[in-house]
C-alpha cells in the first residue's frame, strides 16, 4: 500500500519506445532538481529574515532592511545554492560519496558504536554506567555556575518531573494529554494552600514534604474527576477536552481572586524541611545543589516505581489498549480503569513537580501554567520518544536547556522563532524522538508496514500515501 | 495458584442439554440496516456449534453482539455459567463479557504485534489476578506472585497450543497459522467457559487445518470449554462440529445436526442460489434411490 | 435579564462566532482529510491578518467612502485570503508532507505542526515588530444600525457576511464540484481514492490552500475588528479547534455550528459572569457537549455529509 | 539510545561551559591602569511571553542610557549591559537572575519588570545584595519590610498613588456618583483597580466592577455592558495594547461617559492604535509632562533613532533608573565598586530624572511623587496638572 501511485501506471505493451519517453519526460520546471533548488533558494531568503533586524514601529523596516542587504542576502543565498549543488551534483564534486574518507570515518565509527552498544547492555557494563551516570548527575551542580544550577533546578529538573509523569499518559497509555499543566497548577496551589498562604486558610497546616502526599491525593482525584467521563473521547477530542480543562483550571486561579489571589499571586511558600529525629536539614534559597539533589531523588524513586509498572501487568495492559482497544476489552482488559489509572498516576506526578516548584520558587501565581507550558512539554516528551523514560528525560533536559543557552547566541526575542524551526526538523527527520522505547519503535515499525492498527498515535495519517 | 491448577478441568459430564449460551430474538440494526433480525441460537455446555452463512450473513454481527461491541436494539442473551448463576449479557461492556466466561478471537487477527507471543498470553492471563498498581510498584510479594503464576500459565498455554518454542517471537512475526493459535491461546488464557472463535482455518494451508482441528476438539474435550466456531471451510465445520447453525441475511435459517443441515433445501440455496439449488437436490434424492 | 440586552449580547456573539467558524473549517478541512489538528492553523489566520496590514500601511487611504470602502475591502480579502492560502500551502509542503513521505506517526505531525506554529508567530513578531499595529479606516462610515433595538456596526455586518458567503461557496465546492468530490473521496478513505486514481497529494495540498483562504480571511476581519499582533493567533486558534471538535470534527456544517455556539456562548458569558469568564464557559459547554456526544454536535465526517 | 545520548550531551555540556565563562572575569582583576575597569549593569524582565513588549521597551531604555554615558566620555570606567529574559514568568525569574548574580561585573540591575518575577527573584538578589530598581513592578506588597527583599528599589510610585489619584479625581472634581472599574486582570491592572476601588468606596461613590481580561478577542461585549452599566464615569486599569480596541468599540457603542486609565496606558501608541477614539480620555501617570523639557524630547529622538520605534511605557522610566545607577557609580571615583557599596549609596540617593525624581524610604518604597493627570485631545496627550491642585481647583 505504500506504492500506490506507482503501481497504477503499469504501461501497456501498445506503447511505442517514443511514446513512453514522452509520457516519462518531465519538464524542466517539474525536475527534482530544480524543485529543490527553489526550495533552497527560499531558506536562503529565510534565513536572512531569521537573522536580519528586528521591526519596530514600521511594519516595513525589517522587511526592507534585510531584502535590501545585498551581502547578507547574497551570502545566505549563496550558501543555499551551495547546498543544493553539493545534493544535486555530489557524485560529480566529490566522486563517489561511498569512497570518499570522510564517509568511511562516519561508517566506522557508527560500526564501532553498533559494535559497543550490546556490550552496554551486558548486566556487568549496564549498572556501573548507570552509577556513573548517577555520580557524575549529583557532581553537575558543582561545576557549574550558578545561573546554570538555577536552570537545572527551575527549568530542567522540574520539567524532567512533569515528562516523567506525561509519559505514562502519553507514551505507555497513548493518551493524548493537552493541559497536563493544569496538575502542575494544582499541586503548586496545594503546596500554597496546605502551607497556609492562600488568602483561605487549611485546617491544618503543613511543611512541604508533608504537603506532597496530600498534592498527590488531590491531583490523582482531579485526574479521575476529569477523566472518567472524557477517557472513553478518541484520541483528538481527548486533546481538546485536556486543553480545556487547563485553561479552565489556569483561569480560575486567574479570577478566583477571593481564593488564589487571582493574578498577583502568592507569596513566601516556606522552603522543604527535613527532620528525621537524630538529623534535620532546612532548604533556602541559595541551596541550590540541595534542590538538585532532592529533585533526583524523588525523580528517582517515580523512575523506579514507574519502570516497574511498565514491565508489570499495567505496562503490557496499557500497551495492549494502545494498539488494539477492542482486541484488549475481549481479552478482559478494563482498558477505562486503566486509562484512568495512567491518568492519575501522570496527574500525581505532576502534583509532586508542582509542590517542588512552588517550595523552590517560594511563589505560586498564574504566570506559571499558561497554556503554552501544556504544548510545551508535550513537544518536549515526544521530541524525547515518548514511551521511553530516558528519552523522555534526555528530551526534555535538551529542549528546556536549548532557550537558555540560546540566550548567549541569539536575540532572546527569537529563541522560540529556533525553538520552533527545531521542532520541524526533528519530527522530519526523527519523527520516533531522540530514543524511543523499544515498544514503541516495533509498533511504529508495524504501523508503517501497514501490519499492526497501532493506537491513535502512532497510526500514520492519511492512509499512508506513498 | 499451583501448577496443575493452571489449566482448569472442567468437568464433562455436566448435562449437555443446558444452554451455556441462549440466544433469544435478536435484532440488531445500524441504521435502516438489519444486520440480524430475530435470531434464536442455543449453545449447550460441551458442544461445538458451528455458525456458517455466506458473506455478510450476520455471523461477526453475532459475534460482535455476543462479546458486547454492539448493542442489539431487541432480544436477549443469555449466559448460564458453570457455576449455576445466570447473567445477561446485552449491553454489557466488552471486558465484562469476556470476565464472565466468553473469549473470543477476530477474523482478522488482532494480536499486540510490539508484544511478544507470550506476552501477549500474559496480557490475558493477567486481566483474572487482583494486583493493583500500588503493590506492583512497591514490588510486594503478592504481585511478584501473580507476576510469577502469569508467566507460568502462559507458558503452559503455548505448550498447550504447539507454540511451546516460539513464546519470546514477536507476536507480528509468527506465521499466520501461528498468529491464529497464538490468538486462541490468548482468549484461552482468560479462562473462558465459552471460546467464540471467528474463522480460524482462515488464511491456513491444509496441514495447519488438520492441526487446527485438532486443536478445537482438544480444547473442548479436555478443558471442557463449549465452542461456538465461525468457518467457511466446511471440511473443517463437519469435522468437528456437533451441530450447525446457518445464518443468512441475518436470519437463522437452518439448525441441527451437521448432516441435516447439508440436506437442508434452504441451505442449499443460499449457498448456491435457488436453480443449483434445485439440481443439487435433484441430484441427491436420485442418488438416494 | 431584559430582551434589549439579550441582542445586544446576542449580535456580537453571532459577529464571533462567524470568524470562529469560518477559521474552524479550515481545522477541520484538514482533519476531515489527514485525521491530524493542526495546530499551526492560527498562525495562518494571523498571517492573513498581517498581509492586510501590510497593504492597508503602504496604501494609507485617506477617509474613504461608498464605492472606494467597498473596494478596499474587496482588496483586503483577497491580499489576506492569498496569504493566507500561501502559507497554509507553504506550511503543507514545509512541515507536513516530508513526514507524511516518511510514514511519521501522528503525534510527529502535531509537534511538528507546533513548531511550525512558533516558528511562523516569532518570526512575525521580528520581521513586522511585537507591538500590536492597527488596520487604517477602510471605512468611514461607521453607521450603526438598530435591529431589534439592538445595535449592528457595519463591521458586524460584513463579518457575519463574509463567513455566510464563504461557507455557501465552501459547502457548493465541498459538494457540487470534482475537486470537491477529490476531497471527500481521500476524507472516505484515501487508499482507495488512491487506487481510483486521486491524486491524494494534490487533494491535500488544496485543502490547505482552501482552509488557508478562509483562515486568512477571517484572519483579516479579526485585525480589522481590534488590532493585529504576532501573537493574535494563539486564543482565536484554540477556540476554534475546540468549535471544530464541538461541531463535529471533520464536518464542515459542524464547524459553522460549532463556531456560532461557542461565539454566543462566549458573548452570553460576557454578559452574565463578566468577560473573564469567557473562555470557561465555552471550554465548560465543549465538556459537557463531549460527555454527551462523544463526537461532537453533528459527529459526522467530511466524506459524509454530502 | 547511546548513540544519540551520548553528543547531545556532550554538546550541550560544552554549550553550556562557553556560555556561562564570563563567570571568571571579575572586573577586580583588572583594576585601574592604563585600562578602565569595565562594569555591567543588568536588565531583567520578559523579553518574551505576556506582555513582552514592555519588557523590550526597559530593556531599549537601559541600553540607551548606557550607551550615552559611554559616548559622553566622561566616566571612570566603562560600561555594559547584561539583559537577563524572565518570560515574565515567576518561575524563570529566578534562573534569570541567578544570571546576572553570576556575572561578577554586574554592580547593579534594573528590573524585574513584573512584580510576579520580582517576588520569586528577589530573597536571589537579597542575598548576593545586588540592587535592583524595579521600573514597573508595581504591587504593594513588594515592599513589605516581613519580605526580606532587601536589595529591591521600587523606582516607581506602587499601585496605591495613581489609584487614588484617580479616585479623587472622580470624587472631587468631577462629583461622580457611580463608577465603573474594569481591570484587566493583569497583575497591574488588578493592583490599581484595588486600590482606586477602595478610595472610591471611601468618598462614597457607588463603584461597579468588571473584569476584561488581556487579549479578549472581541470588545465588543464588553463595551455593551458599559453602556448598559448606568455608571456616570468609568476607570480602566490596564495596558494601552487592550485598552486601544476597547476604546475603539465604547466609541463604537457611543459611550461618552468619562473615562480615565494609568501610566499602562498613558503611551503614545494607545492614540495611534485607539485614533480618534482615544479622545477625552484621561490618563494619569506619576511622570511630569513628557512632551515640554528639552531632555524629554531630545530622548524621545534618541530613542526612536535608535530602535527605529518610539520610546514605550516604562522605556523613559527604565532610562532614569540606568542614569541613577551610573551617577551613583561615579560618585565611587577610581575606588573598586562592590556591589553591596553600591547599594547602600543608592538606597540614600537622590536623582531627578526625565520623568520624575526618584528618592526611596527604608524598605525601598518611592517616594514622595504626585500623580499628574493629561487627557487625549485631537489626538494628542496634553498635559492637564497635579491631580490634587486640579482636584482642590
Amino acid at each position: 500500500m505504500s506504492s500506490v501511485t506507482t503501481k497504477t501506471r503499469e504501461p501497456e505493451a501498445s506503447f511505442s519506445a517514443t511514446s513512453l519517453a514522452k509520457l516519462r519526460h518531465k519538464p524542466w520546471y517539474k525536475s527534482d532538481a530544480f524543485r529543490r533548488l527553489v526550495m533552497c533558494v527560499l531558506l536562503g531568503v529565510l534565513f536572512t529574515i531569521m537573522t536580519g533586524e528586528q521591526a519596530g514601529d514600521d511594519v516595513f523596516y525589517s522587511l526592507n532592511d534585510s531584502l535590501t542587504n545585498w551581502p547578507w542576502l547574497g551570502t545566505w543565498v549563496a550558501v543555499a545554492v551551495g547546498i543544493w549543488a553539493l545534493i544535486t551534483f555530489h557524485s560529480y564534486l566529490l566522486g563517489n560519496p561511498a569512497l570518499s574518507p570522510v564517509h568511511k570515518v562516519i561508517k566506522d565509527a557508527t560500526a564501532e558504536v553498533k559494535k559497543v552498544t550490546p556490550v552496554l547492555g551486558r548486566r556487568e557494563v549496564k549498572w556501573p554506567l548507570i552509577i556513573a551516570l548517577v555520580v557524575v548527575l549529583a557532581l553537575l551542580p558543582t561545576w557549574v555556575s550558578g545561573f546554570w544550577n538555577q536552570v537545572m533546578v527551575n527549568e530542567i529538573a522540574v520539567y524532567v518531573l512533569l515528562a516523567i509523569g506525561l509519559n505514562v499518559v502519553v507514551g505507555w497509555a497513548g493518551l493524548l494529554d493537552l493541559g497536563f499543566i493544569a496538575f502542575f497548577a494544582i499541586g503548586a496551589y496545594s503546596a500554597a494552600y496546605w502551607t497556609g498562604k492562600l488568602p483561605v486558610s487549611p485546617p491544618v497546616e503543613l511543611t512541604p514534604f508533608l504537603v506532597i502526599p496530600v498534592a498527590v491525593l488531590t491531583c490523582l482525584v482531579a485526574g479521575v474527576l476529569l477523566g472518567a467521563p472524557t477517557l472513553r473521547l478518541r484520541g483528538d477530542y481527548l486533546a481538546i477536552v485536556t486543553l480545556g480543562f487547563h485553561e479552565i483550571i489556569y483561569l480560575l486561579a486567574t479570577n478566583a481572586d477571593e481564593f488564589t489571589n487571582g493574578p498577583a499571586g502568592v507569596q513566601g511558600v516556606p522552603h522543604p524541611t527535613l527532620d528525621l529525629g537524630f538529623w534535620s536539614y532546612e532548604w533556602t534559597t541559595t541551596d541550590l545543589e540541595q534542590y538538585w539533589w532532592m529533585i533526583m531523588v524523588i525523580a528517582g524513586i517515580l523512575i523506579f516505581l514507574f519502570l516497574r509498572l511498565e514491565h508489570s501487568k499495567v505496562g503490557r495492559a496499557w500497551t495492549a489498549i494502545r494498539e488494539d482497544e477492542v482486541a484488549a476489552a475481549a481479552n478482559g482488559v478494563n482498558t477505562v480503569k486503566y486509562k484512568l489509572m495512567a491518568f492519575a498516576i501522570g496527574a500525581s506526578t505532576s502534583g509532586i513537580a508542582g509542590v517542588v516548584m512552588a517550595s523552590k520558587v517560594q511563589f505560586v501565581s498564574p504566570a506559571s501554567f499558561e497554556l503554552m507550558f501544556s504544548v510545551l512539554v508535550l513537544a518536549y516528551v515526544i521530541f524525547g520518544g515518548m514511551g521511553s523514560i530516558w528519552g523522555v528525560m534526555l528530551g526534555t533536559a535538551f529542549l528546556a536547556w536549548l532557550p537558555q543557552i540560546l540566550k548567549d547566541y541569539v536575540d532572546e526575542q527569537d529563541r522560540h522563532m529556533y525553538l520552533g524551526a527545531i521542532l520541524v526538523i526533528m519530527m522530519i527527520f526523527r519523527p520516533q524522538g531522540l530514543i524511543p522505547s523499544r515498544r514503541r519503535k516495533r509498533e511504529l515499525n508495524l504501523a508503517k508496514e501497514g501490519l499492526g492498527d497501532a493506537d491513535a498515535m502512532t497510526e500514520p495519517v492519511g492512509g499512508r500515501v506513498s | 495458584m499451583s501448577n496443575n491448577t493452571v489449566i482448569k478441568q472442567r468437568s464433562a459430564e455436566s448435562d449437555t442439554a443446558t444452554p451455556v449460551i441462549a440466544v433469544r430474538g435478536v435484532t440488531l440494526r445500524f441504521g435502516g440496516l438489519v444486520c440480524l433480525s430475530d435470531v434464536e441460537l442455543t449453545l449447550n455446555r460441551g458442544e461445538i456449534l458451528a455458525v456458517i452463512g455466506p458473506n455478510g450473513a450476520g455471523k461477526t454481527s453475532l459475534f460482535n453482539s455476543l462479546t458486547g461491541v454492539y448493542v442489539p436494539q431487541e432480544g436477549s442473551i443469555t449466559l448460564n455459567s458453570a457455576n449455576g448463576s445466570t447473567h445477561a449479557l446485552l449491553g454489557q461492556k466488552t471486558h465484562v463479557v469476556n470476565k464472565l466466561g466468553l473469549a473470543r478471537t477476530f477474523q482478522n487477527i488482532r494480536l499486540f504485534g510490539a508484544l511478544t507471543a507470550l506476552e501477549n498470553v500474559k496480557i490475558a492471563a493477567e486481566t483474572r489476578q487482583r494486583t493493583g498498581p500500588v503493590s506492583i510498584m512497591l514490588g510486594l510479594p503478592n504481585a511478584r506472585r501473580a507476576e510469577r503464576a502469569s508467566d507460568r500459565r502462559a507458558h503452559n498455554l503455548m505448550e498447550f497450543v504447539g507454540l511451546g518454542d516460539k513464546i519470546n517471537e514477536l507476536a507480528s512475526s509468527l506465521s499466520y497459522g501461528d498468529q491464529r493459535r497464538l490468538e486462541i491461546a490468548r482468549a484461552l488464557a482468560t479462562d473462558p467457559q465459552v471460546l467464540l472463535l471467528d474463522e480460524p482455518a482462515a488464511g491456513t494451508n491444509p496441514t495447519e487445518k488438520l492441526e487446527l482441528a485438532e486443536l478445537i476438539r482438544h480444547i473442548n474435550a479436555e478443558l471442557g470449554i463449549s465452542v461456538l466456531l465461525i468457518e467457511h471451510d466446511m471440511r473443517l465445520v463437519m469435522s468437528v462440529a456437533h451441530r450447525v447453525t446457518v445464518l443468512n441475511f441475518g436470519k437463522v435459517i437452518a439448525s441441527g445436526t451437521t448432516a441435516e443441515v447439508q440436506r437442508d433445501p434452504a441451505v442449499v440455496e443460499a449457498y448456491l442460489g435457488a436453480e443449483m439449488a434445485a439440481e443439487m437436490l435433484d441430484a441427491q434424492a436420485q442418488e438416494e434411490e | 435579564m431584559n430582551l434589549n440586552e439579550f441582542w445586544d449580547y446576542l449580535i456580537p456573539g453571532i459577529s464571533l462566532g462567524a470568524l470562529y467558524a469560518v477559521i474552524a473549517i479550515g481545522y477541520t478541512l484538514v482533519y476531515g482529510v489527514l485525521q491530524l489538528i493542526n495546530f499551526a492553523h492560527s498562525e495562518v489566520f494571523m498571517v492573513g491578518a498581517f498581509a492586510a496590514l501590510l497593504v492597508f500601511t503602504k496604501i494609507e487611504p485617506s477617509n474613504p467612502s461608498g464605492l472606494m470602502s467597498v473596494g478596499l475591502v474587496a482588496l483586503g480579502f483577497a491580499v489576506s485570503g492569498l496569504a493566507g492560502a500561501g502559507t497554509a500551502f507553504a506550511l503543507e509542503k514545509v512541515a507536513y508532507k516530508p513526514l507524511r513521505v516518511r510514514n511519521a506517526p501522528r503525534l510527529a505531525f502535531l509537534i511538528s505542526a507546533i513548531g511550525a506554529s512558533f516558528f511562523l508567530t516569532h518570526i512575525a513578531g521580528k520581521l513586522f515588530g511585537r507591538d500590536p499595529k492597527p488596520i487604517p479606516d477602510l471605512f468611514v462610515n461607521k453607521k450603526v444600525f438598530e435591529i431589534f433595538g439592538a445595535r449592528v456596526s457595519v463591521l458586524q455586518l460584513i463579518m457575519v457576511g463574509a463567513a455566510i458567503v464563504m461557507m455557501i461557496g465552501l459547502d457548493l465546492l465541498v459538494n457540487r464540484t470534482k475537486m470537491g468530490m477529490g476531497i471527500r473521496a481521500v476524507a472516505q478513505d484515501a487508499e482507495t481514492a488512491g487506487l481510483m486514481g486521486v491524486d491524494i497529494n494534490k487533494v491535500i495540498s488544496r485543502t490547505f490552500v482552501i482552509g488557508g483562504l478562509l483562515g486568512g480571511c477571517a484572519g483579516f476581519l479579526f485585525g480589522l475588528n481590534s488590532q493585529v499582533t504576532y501573537t493574535m493567533g494563539f486564543f482565536p486558534g484554540i477556540t476554534a479547534f475546540a468549535a471544530a471538535v464541538l461541531g463535529g470534527i471533520g464536518n464542515i456544517r459542524g464547524a459553522m455550528i460549532g463556531g456560532m455556539v461557542l461565539g454566543i456562548v462566549e458573548s452570553f458569558s460576557a454578559w452574565q459572569f463578566g468577560d473573564e469568564w469567557r473562555y470557561v464557559s465555552a471550554f465548560a459547554v465543549l465538556i459537557l457537549v463531549l460527555m454527551f456526544r462523544p463526537t461532537g454536535i453533528l459527529g459526522e465526517r467530511l466524506g459524509r455529509t454530502a | 539510545m547511546i548513540k544519540i545520548a551520548l553528543p547531545v550531551v556532550a554538546s550541550a555540556l560544552v554549550l553550556s561551559a562557553c556560555g556561562s565563562d564570563d563567570k571568571d572575569d571579575d572586573a577586580s582583576s583588572n583594576p585601574g591602569g592604563g585600562n578602565k575597569p569595565t562594569y555591567t549593569i543588568g536588565f531583567q524582565g520578559g523579553l518574551t511571553g505576556k506582555n513582552a513588549q514592555l519588557g523590550i521597551n526597559e530593556a531599549n531604555g537601559v541600553k540607551l542610557a548606557i550607551e550615552q554615558a559611554n559616548a559622553k566620555g566622561d566616566l571612570p570606567f566603562k560600561l555594559e549591559v547584561k539583559t537577563s529574559d524572565d518570560e515574565a514568568s515567576p518561575d524563570k525569574s529566578q534562573s534569570a537572575a541567578q544570571k546576572l548574580i553570576d556575572d561578577g561585573n554586574v554592580v547593579a540591575v534594573v528590573g524585574p519588570a513584573f512584580s510576579g518575577p520580582t517576588k520569586a527573584a528577589s530573597p536571589n538578589y537579597a542575598a548576593a545584595k545586588l540592587a535592583t530598581l524595579t521600573p514597573s513592578a508595581t504591587n504593594p506588597s513588594l515592599t513589605a519590610p516581613a519580605n526580606k527583599f532587601t536589595a529591591l528599589l521600587r523606582g516607581t510610585p506602587n499601585d496605591n498613588m495613581q489609584g487614588s489619584g484617580m479616585a479623587t479625581y472622580y470624587a472631587k472634581k468631577l462629583k461622580l456618583k457611580t463608577v465603573l472599574l474594569i481591570d484587566d486582570k493583569s497583575e497591574y491592572g488588578i493592583g490599581l483597580a484595588a486600590v482606586a476601588k477602595a478610595d472610591l468606596e471611601k468618598a462614597g461613590i457607588t463603584v461597579k466592577t468588571e473584569s476584561i481580561p488581556q487579549g479578549t478577542p472581541d470588545y465588543t461585549a464588553a463595551a455593551t455592558t458599559v453602556k448598559n452599566s448606568g455608571a456616570d464615569g468609568m476607570i480602566y486599569a490596564g495596558y494601552y495594547q487592550d485598552g486601544a480596541p476597547f476604546a475603539k468599540k465604547l466609541k463604537e457603542a457611543g459611550v461618552s461617559i468619562p473615562m480615565i486609565s494609568g501610566d499602562g496606558t498613558n503611551d503614545p501608541e494607545f492614540i495611534k492604535l485607539a485614533g480618534a477614539a482615544a479622545d477625552n480620555w484621561y490618563l494619569t501617570c506619576p511622570c511630569a509632562d513628557a512632551n515640554v523639557e528639552e531632555a524629554t524630547k531630545k530622548f524621545a529622538a534618541d530613542y526612536k533613532a535608535k530602535f527605529n520605534e518610539p520610546a514605550g511605557t516604562y522605556s523613559a522610566e527604565s532610562f532614569d533608573l540606568a542614569n541613577m545607577i551610573i551617577e551613583q557609580m561615579k560618585t565611587f571615583g577610581a575606588e573598586k565598586i562592590t556591589r553591596e557599596a553600591l547599594l547602600n549609596k543608592l538606597k540614600a540617593a537622590e536623582y531627578k530624572g526625565l520623568t520624575k525624581s526618584f528618592k526611596f524610604d527604608q524598605n525601598g518604597e518611592y517616594v514622595g511623587g504626585a500623580i499628574f493627570l493629561y487627557q487625549v485631545k485631537a489626538g494628542k496627550i496634553e498635559y492637564l496638572g497635579d491631580i490634587d491642585k486640579l482636584s482642590a481647583a
